[in-house]
């Protein structure tokens, strides 16, 4: 392999970290505000840094470039979808699941299955 | 390791189809709809289908899931009742049915699977037809060569679908309710940056689509997303009336596919022939703009569309 | 396994699942994403059963399938309309009352 | 490197599954929507992952479409919860008046 190739493959692993790392806190942080935190700020990191690796295989400019404009958009992406949706998850703090009044398809497993 | 990566694929198919579908609450049921169709987009990318990971990504993404979540949306603010749970017998009844069906499913898909080995005729003589078209995406060659009439005619049923839900929205020009906009700073920011990128997509997916995977069902999607962008943020409010230019982009794709056609009948030609490529990017022109145009429309679930508020 | 045969195995799963909560579910919405998600197993075993995976020649199946993501969604929006609008007619989400199937 | 990339998607496909036991459990709406954006943003490095390990640059266009219209299911979402809290306070109309 050489120097490129290895440069990309630490790149690529950095990136697969960092979306462990989201993943982690996705799964572990205790309510929704902090699982937010932890995997939109992770995520970004981690398709950076993938899309770095690719473009240091990918060779060429124009790759490179749509790669770039896709890191971009997903940045714009997650900041507006991030922000919508922790206003939500400030609004209904301690309701539970404002929209998971599932009671008829509760009442159809219990009763149906 | 390929077959590793098709077997996690394929098994969070099956589960993401439970998951959706059977138990939890309706909403956690779109919600995981909508991860299974990000899954096929990435089925199809395994299956070396760039085109369907496309249509699926844009039907997906942009469409689907804001339709679904609407009509959520729509069901509660009517204040409609929840159905009775089914009884324990159906259930049973169900799991058998499923289970066989599922087991025909397998078997016809292996038997086929056997059977035609590595390339159709069809796909065969599509191969060795193309290079003459002058097209190199083999799937616009046949939705616009080969398959000219049942593409016509697929233009037509999305016509159709606007003209039926009208019907079923009933005479008076009532439109479906729409949740309130959402018009925070930041979805300004994005609607700026977006619609104009949604458009400029759609254009280069059109301009693709002859020789790369692309085309006019591709772009059409996508402009019905940025469509629904615009109208989840309050640029586009649904109207009561249906204005010149829309009626226009609504039959463009029917009109302008048959009308070529039928002046090739006049010159001589078989009915439908597709006189050269430029043809072809004329027909699929007129096809993004009406599938563009009737998916928004079929999402306000209104006659027309206007940049001004009602009321 | 080949890999032709996982995609027909899971695409059956996804179909037999599909068919099972059509059945069973009693939300008309729910039956929508049933039907839905019966066709993307269509779909799968369709591209699949025509040819190589990895030369991916056969355009025929993929130009169907293509047309049928479209057509698909477009149904569904009609559906939803009509859903709706029976939600507004009849304040109900389901079909049961015109037919006690269930006995 | 021909073995880096699939080892990739494989990870990336194991962090889907761990991320999807999030969308099962919940337990609020919003917690469900995020855990639909992880895996928009898994997928669309997955997708471009491939493009590179399958010489198939138009899955590349295919992750640009994913990212362009992920936000626009988190639009509808809020729309949708908002939508509600209003209709808490003053029930809506059912069908808007027209003329």
């Amino acid at each position: 392999m050489s120097v490129l190739e290895w440069l990309a493959a630490a790149l690529l692993a950095a990136g697969a970290f960092f979306f462990l790392a989201g993943t982690v806190g996705l799964l572990r942080f205790p309510d929704a505000l902090a699982r937010l935190h932890a995997l939109t700020k992770a995520d970004n990191v981690g398709l950076l840094l993938i899309c770095s690796g690719l473009a240091v295989l990918g060779g060429s400019v124009r790759v490179t470039g749509l790669l770039l404009l896709v890191w971009l958009l997903a940045m714009l992406a997650s900041t507006v979808s991030a922000h919508l949706i922790a206003g939500r998850a400030l609004a209904d703090d301690d309701t539970g699941d404002p929209l998971d009044e599932g009671a008829d398809e509760r009442a159809r497993s219990e009763g149906g299955t | 390791m390929n077959l590793l990566i098709d077997v996690l694929i394929a098994i969070g198919l099956v589960v993401l189809a439970w998951q959706a579908l059977v138990g939890g609450s309706l909403f956690r049921g779109i919600v995981m709809f909508i991860v299974f169709g990000l899954t096929m987009a990435l089925a199809w990318a395994r299956l070396g289908s760039p085109d369907l990971a496309m249509a699926e990504a844009a039907i997906g993404a942009g469409v689907t899931g804001a339709l679904l979540m609407i009509a959520y949306w729509r069901l509660r603010a009517l204040g409609a009742s929840r159905p009775t749970p089914r009884s324990r017998l159906r259930a049973r009844l169900a799991l058998g049915v499923g289970v066989l069906s599922s087991v025909l499913v397998a078997m016809i898909g292996l038997a086929a699977v056997e059977a035609i080995g590595p390339g159709g005729e069809a796909g065969q003589a599509l191969a060795a037809a193309l290079p003459a078209t002058g097209l190199g995406n083999p799937i616009t060659g046949v939705l616009v060569i080969f398959r000219n009439l049942d593409t016509l005619l697929e233009v037509a049923v999305l016509l159709a679908a606007y003209v039926a839900s009208r019907a079923a929205l009933g005479d008076d020009k009532a439109a479906l309710p729409l949740p309130p906009a959402q018009d925070a700073p930041l979805v300004g920011a994005l609607v700026a940056v977006l619609a104009p990128l949604t458009v400029l997509v759609a254009i280069y997916l059109l301009k693709a689509g002859s020789q790369l995977p692309g085309g006019a069902f591709q772009a059409g999607a996508v402009l019905a997303a940025g469509g629904v962008l615009l109208m989840l943020a309050g640029r586009l409010h649904p109207a009561p009336l249906c204005g010149l230019g829309l009626r226009i982009a609504l039959v463009a794709g029917t009109v302008v596919f048959s009308g070529v056609g039928i002046i090739m009948l006049a010159l001589g030609q078989p009915l439908l022939a597709v006189p050269g490529t430029w043809a072809v990017y004329l027909i699929e022109t007129a096809m993004m703009v009406s599938i563009g145009a009737t998916l928004v429309l079929l999402f306000a679930g209104s006659a027309g569309l206007s940049g001004k508020a009602l009321r | 396994m080949s890999h032709a045969e996982v995609w027909v195995v899971a695409a059956a799963a996804v179909f037999g699942i599909g068919l099972y909560s059509l059945l069973i579910a009693a939300h008309l919405l729910r039956q929508l994403i049933a039907i839905k998600v019966m066709g993307s197993a269509i779909f799968l075993v369709l591209v699949v059963a025509a040819g190589p995976i990895d030369g991916a020649l056969d355009g025929l199946p993929k130009a169907l399938v293509l047309t049928g993501i479209v057509i698909a969604i477009s149904a569904i929006a009609f559906a939803l309309a009509l859903l709706v609008r029976l939600a507004e007619v009849t304040g109900s989400t389901s079909l049961e009352d015109d037919a006690d199937d269930d006995r | 490197m021909s073995l880096l990339l699939p080892a990739l998607v494989v990870f990336l496909l194991l962090n889907l599954v761990a991320g999807l036991w999030r969308v099962f459990l919940g337990p609020t709406a919003a917690d469900r929507m995020l855990s639909a954006l992880l895996f928009g943003s898994t997928t669309v490095a997955m997708l471009l992952v491939l493009a590179q390990w399958q010489q198939s640059p138009a899955l590349r266009i295919a992750a640009l479409l994913f990212v362009m219209l992920a936000a626009i299911t988190s639009i509808a979402f809020v729309a949708l919860t908002q939508g509600r809290v209003a209709a808490r306070r003053a029930p809506a109309p059912p069908v808007e008046p027209r003329q």
